[in-house]
């Protein structure tokens, strides 16, 4: 952690031992450049890097591999990206994981052999892996570690069973009897942000059609199309109004990343992309929250993530943003909650040329659903744009704004700022 | 011999297929065992804080705002209006809010004139014969339009 | 409301659950009569969650093998070890796995129980001999869960020689039941 | 690295089934906790729960159904998950949210319901297995205990009379706690003639299922000192998985335990453990594990848990009291609930609040410790007043 006495140390080291901290004369500008040169290197070191980030499957079915080789798949290439051995190397694990998505409860029994994390410092979340970026985060600040690896994945093509499942993360008493597999709450909360925000189905027709072909240029997506509004419009109804084009299709999929302190990570990776920012938040569970049409936990989670980032305005401080839309009218509703976009996609700020473009990658949409992955796949899309865009010289993109929910019924998520500078 | 242990590209995909059959007994809880003593009665109990000056339904022991204890329950007025709904097929769901209640009751709606659904519509519910209540959810049998 | 709760509010910190003086904790025990009567009303709900695991190449190959009555390992070239059961990485180099070894359908029981209890808890009629067994031709101390049959309680032993017990050829499916349990080797 | 104290615990009683549902468990301990502290929820900055498989409560995510009964509502809410090991690791993972500079204030809930699942909550043990090659067998989760105990015995020469004793002391710690399930005093005869279940398992050497909650109120230096004068440090943690293949590995002692115990020491800069920790909540599931554990902790050389057991040194007043709760043989074993009670009690030890339970020698420094999953996972927890 940065702190006085670490700044003091620095000042001593670099300007001899005559100099004291609150008793020493600014000579010159050059001193004072290099003094807030210097410490700013100093606050530098205190963040923490993506260096490496590998992935699997990515197809509405993986067959040829269990989840373990998938798995073992990802992790693989994501410690070659930065030259890890995950035997040696590595402080923390992370996994995060659902035991009915796995079809094993206590599940993180079977994370460590695939990941290298034998006998090693490994936990599991149930969250969303964006989640485990945090905690990975945690770890690397608290001096836990100083390389950490998060993972998660989905295997939904071996659930047959995914309304159950669905249906049996409702309450059992009130909500169970009424709200089917859950997928009534996604509409209901549809309903009501379209009469509170004005939202035309017109307007969520228009994220269907930008997503989907956002997709076709994107090589991990599997259900990219060309596909028109008035297409997107004439979808049939899974529980009106929410239209089967506007839910994201399940896939499988891992990712695994590898986060390290700054210290290691220039030492690591000539790419490391930094995490200015991390924030999660979970609103109530209660039923209002769970229909509500301000996705509350998205704008309390971008707080926290700004705050620690120095965000002051949103809308102009990101040049893109990938963000949750397991449903079409989710990636409005959290634009709006995050601070990137007013409401309504007629003012064209969801579309590619708006200010914050948002799921270039095509989001879940054309990506799918991949439960639990969904944040660290919005994060691997981030992480490859902020790289390419550097590898090729190209000075727009800088600067990525992360997003993940939970889904139904869950009022959680989070968030994370990205920099390449 | 059917099967070549040296040849490294034999793949036997195949899926394993298994099921996972569980059975539950839930209990409602101390405030869901009042909201169900009220069910019977024909009423729909909130819980209220005195501190915070608030009701919520479902009810709850403890108040979701200031995380103490609650202190009472309240019955919510006899009609209530649409916060949202959703439908398919014959099916309609909706969520209900009460006046000067927090919280939502989920619900099936009975509508015979789709043409008259709206955001704030006021609904009621309605219960099915006290003889054969149990304390269920279900004994209301669905919501309807108070109009 | 029918309970203490009321009156054990916030703000007023009296009864502190610190344990120098310990109040009575919260929580209201169900009697047997209450959790089987009608007094108290419970949500029954049942339900079934289907999977269709990916086998996957190791496990795949595994259970190929156990219907042509043999099982099978993978080396690792890192460790020089045997693995059963197989996998396609080495979990101590983090590399992947060489080759496919033969192993043999003998063993050593590594540790074993006697269970009189199902997996709902409930009594079994006949007690079932459960066992790990490292099995012959696999590095030393590996080796898998399986039952024992043809045996006395009294006989089995940790370190007593088994063999694999087949299922006949035209029953097995591809299942780690192919072997229907595995018995003593050598005369007892 | 920033100093983390914890400075309120709270727990609800422990029984078979309750009447509660589980956010009103988490509510009960959380509200418990933060009255013992002198908080609000409003001063709490973020929340970590913990909680074993959803199949026990009956809700897949069942960490999003529990987060309003544990405070969680607003707020950044995480739910850790290491089977068995949760409880412990529940107040680990709060001390990385303070240590890292990210929160000040974090309350660390354990919720367990298992009572709902049935016809028995052991049921859902079978799902832990591996779906290929161990639930065609029919496999309980007891079938691992007694192998494990059975190897523990065989490679030390281990006799069940010594277990038991185990058994005998935590059942009769227990009934000094207001929250146990199953205090009782018995003799190791009683133990020796109670119920096969699994052999060498028997109906005492196990603990109870449960439904119940606990629940920490974790702080900054700063902020501890401003709510209390008697802070209790946490100077070390950690935590360790091992190899799923765990009919790979020799089940006679615990590497993961040893493991994340040094973990744990290093950081709390202790190298003879034996000697610098005054007592220990040690997981106790089973009888045997409770001596099994003592090792892989260092607090017992190997195969000679028993023996400090027989002499006398792991009772109250010992010379290395362990499990003075009652453990979870005695108080029950509520799973993520239960290791989150082992750590309250050091708490409450360590401040000389435990009443009737309070160890004879002045303790200065105690150690909780949990384990889970396939005979996999180790956590600790080392506090400090």
């Amino acid at each position: 952690m940065i702190n006085k006495a670490g700044i003091e140390q620095y000042l001593y080291a670099s300007f001899g031992p005559e100099l004291k901290f609150g008793r020493w004369l600014i000579v010159s500008k050059a001193f004072t450049d290099k003094l807030v040169g210097d410490i700013g290197a100093l606050l530098l070191d205190d963040q923490v890097a993506i260096v490496g980030i590998g992935y699997s499957g990515f197809s509405p079915a993986t067959p040829s591999q269990s989840y373990k080789e998938l798995i073992f798949d990802a992790a693989s290439r994501a410690y070659a990206e930065c030259s890890v051995n995950p035997r040696k190397d590595v402080g923390s694990f992370v996994c995060c994981e659902e035991d009915l998505w796995e079809g094993t409860s206590i599940t993180d029994e079977y994370a460590p052999d695939q990941l290298g994390a034998a006998q090693r410092t490994l936990c599991t979340l149930s969250q969303d892996g964006l989640n485990g970026v945090a905690t990975a985060y945690m770890h690397i600040k608290s001096g836990v570690a100083s390389i950490a690896v998060v993972e998660s994945h989905s295997k939904l093509s071996n659930v047959l069973s995914q309304s159950q499942v669905r249906e049996f993360a409702l309450e059992p008493y009130y909500e169970r009897p009424i709200l089917s597999d859950g997928i009534p709450v996604a509409a209901m909360q549809m309903r009501r942000f379209m009469h509170d925000y004005k939202v035309a189905e017109e307007d969520i027709a228009q994220v269907v059609s930008k997503n989907k072909k956002n997709g076709l240029f994107n090589q991990r997506s599997s259900y990219a199309a060309d596909v028109s509004v008035e297409q997107a419009m004439r979808s049939p109804f899974v529980w009106n109004p929410l239209r089967r084009i506007q839910v994201a299709p399940p896939a499988d999929g891992c990712v695994v990343a590898v986060l390290a302190s700054a210290e290691k990570a220039r030492s690591m990776t000539e790419q490391p992309v930094w995490i200015k920012g991390i924030g999660w938040n979970s609103a109530s569970t209660s039923a209002e929250s769970a229909v509500s049409s301000e996705a509350l936990y998205a704008k309390e989670a971008a707080k926290m993530a700004y705050k620690i980032a120095g965000v002051d305005s949103p809308g102009s401080y990101f040049d893109f943003a990938e963000v949750d839309d397991t449903y079409a009218f989710k990636e409005l509703q959290h634009a709006e909650a995050l601070g990137i976009a007013d409401m309504g996609v007629s003012k064209g700020n969801t579309q590619a040329d708006a200010p914050v473009p948002i799921n270039m990658s095509g989001g879940s949409l054309s990506l799918g659903d991949l439960v639990e992955a969904m944040g660290l796949v919005r994060l691997l899309e981030a992480v490859q744009r902020l790289r390419n865009a550097e590898r090729k010289r190209s000075k727009g993109l800088k600067r990525a704004l992360v997003q993940s929910w939970r889904g139904i019924p869950s009022s959680s998520g989070a968030v994370a700022v990205l920099g390449v500078e | 011999m059917e099967y070549n242990p040296l040849f490294d590209g034999t793949y036997h995909l195949r899926p394993w297929v298994d099921s996972l059959p569980l059975e539950y007994k839930y209990s409602l809880g101390v405030a869901g065992k009042t909201f169900s003593e009220g069910l019977k009665q024909g009423k729909i109990l909130a819980s209220k804080c005195s501190r915070c000056n608030e009701s919520r339904i479902p009810p709850s022991i403890y108040c979701v705002g200031c995380f103490g204890y609650s202190d009472g329950y309240v019955q919510v007025s006899e009609t209530g209006t649409l916060y949202s709904f959703a439908s398919r097929g014959d099916v309609v769901v909706a969520a209900v809010e009460f006046k000067g209640v927090k919280g939502l009751l989920f619900h099936r709606l009975a509508v015979s004139d789709r043409n008259k659904l709206e955001i704030g519509a006021p609904v009621r519910p309605v219960f099915v014969q006290q003889a054969i209540r149990k304390g269920d959810i279900t004994d209301i049998d669905h919501f309807e339009l108070a109009v | 409301m029918g309970r203490s709760h009321a009156g054990r509010n916030r703000g007023d910190y009296g009864e502190v659950m610190g344990m120098e003086n310990p109040s009575e904790p919260q929580g209201t025990a169900l009697t047997p009569d209450e959790w089987r009567g009608k007094e108290i009303f419970f949500r029954n709900f049942h339900t079934k969650f289907t999977y269709s695991w990916d086998t996957g190449v190791a496990i795949g190959h595994f259970l190929e093998a156990l219907k042509a009555g043999k099982i099978v390992g993978r080396s690792c070239s890192g460790c020089n070890r045997v693995l059963v059961p197989p996998r396609m990485f080495c979990e101590l180099c983090f590399r992947p796995t060489d080759d496919w070894i033969d192993v043999l359908d003998t063993g050593v029981v590594n540790t074993f129980s006697i269970s009189y209890v199902n997996n709902d808890a409930s009594r079994r009629e006949q007690p079932l001999f459960v066992a790990v067994i490292n099995i012959d031709g696999a590095s030393p101390g590996m080796g898998f869960l399986h039952l024992l049959g043809e045996v006395d309680a009294e006989q089995i032993h940790v370190g007593m020689k088994v063999r694999a017990k087949w299922k006949p050829a035209h029953e097995r499916t591809g299942a780690i039941t192919d072997i229907s349990y595995f018995k003593p080797s050598e005369e007892l | 690295m920033r100093k983390v104290a914890v400075i309120g615990a709270g727990m609800t009683k422990f029984r078979h089934r309750m009447l509660e549902t589980g956010r009103e468990l988490s509510f009960e301990a959380s509200r418990a906790a933060l009255d013992s502290a002198r908080m609000d929820i409003k001063n709490v900055d973020s929340v970590v729960l913990g909680s074993a498989p959803d199949a026990f409560d009956g809700l897949h995510m069942k960490g999003e159904y529990l987060l309003d009964g544990a405070g969680g509502s607003g707020k950044p809410y995480t739910r850790v998950y290491v089977g068995g090991g949760t409880g412990v690791f529940i107040p680990a993972a709060a001390w990385w949210h303070v240590a890292s500079g990210v929160s000040d204030v974090v309350l660390a809930v354990g919720e367990e319901k298992m009572s709902p699942l049935q016809p028995h909550p052991q049921y859902a043990f079978w799902s832990i297995f591996d779906q290929f090659l161990e639930r065609p067998l029919g496999v309980t989760l007891l079938w691992i205990f007694s192998l494990e105990m059975r190897r523990y015995m065989s490679v030390y020469g281990i006799k069940e009379e010594d277990i038991a004793l185990v058994a005998v002391k935590n059942k009769g710690n227990a009934m000094d706690h207001p929250s146990a399930q199953l205090p009782m005093r018995i003799t190791v005869d009683d133990v020796m003639k109670s119920e096969p279940i699994c052999t060498p398992v028997k109906r005492l050497d196990v603990s109870p299922t449960s439904d119940g909650a606990a629940a920490l109120v974790l702080a900054s230096e700063d902020v501890a000192r401003k709510y209390t004068d008697d802070p209790v440090w946490i100077t070390g943690v950690g935590w360790n998985v091992d190899t799923t293949f765990w009919t790979n590995r020799d089940l006679c002692y615990p590497e993961y335990v040893e493991k994340a115990a040094m973990m744990a020491y290093k950081m709390a800069g202790i190298s003879n453990p034996r000697k610098e920790i005054d007592f220990a909540e040690v997981y106790d599931p089973f009888d045997y594990k409770e001596l099994h554990h003592m090792e892989g902790l260092q607090l017992a050389k190997r195969g000679e848990a028993p023996k400090m057991t027989r002499e006398g040194i792991t009772q109250r007043d010992g010379d290395l009291p362990i499990n003075p709760s009652g453990g979870l043989l005695g108080v029950g074993n509520p799973i993520a609930a239960a290791g989150v009670m082992k750590v309250a009690e050091l708490f409450w030890q360590l401040r000389g609040e435990a009443g009737r339970r309070q160890v004879k020698k002045p303790v200065h420094r105690g150690l909780a410790q949990a384990w889970g999953d396939l005979m996999q996972v180790g956590t600790v927890v080392i506090m400090e007043r």
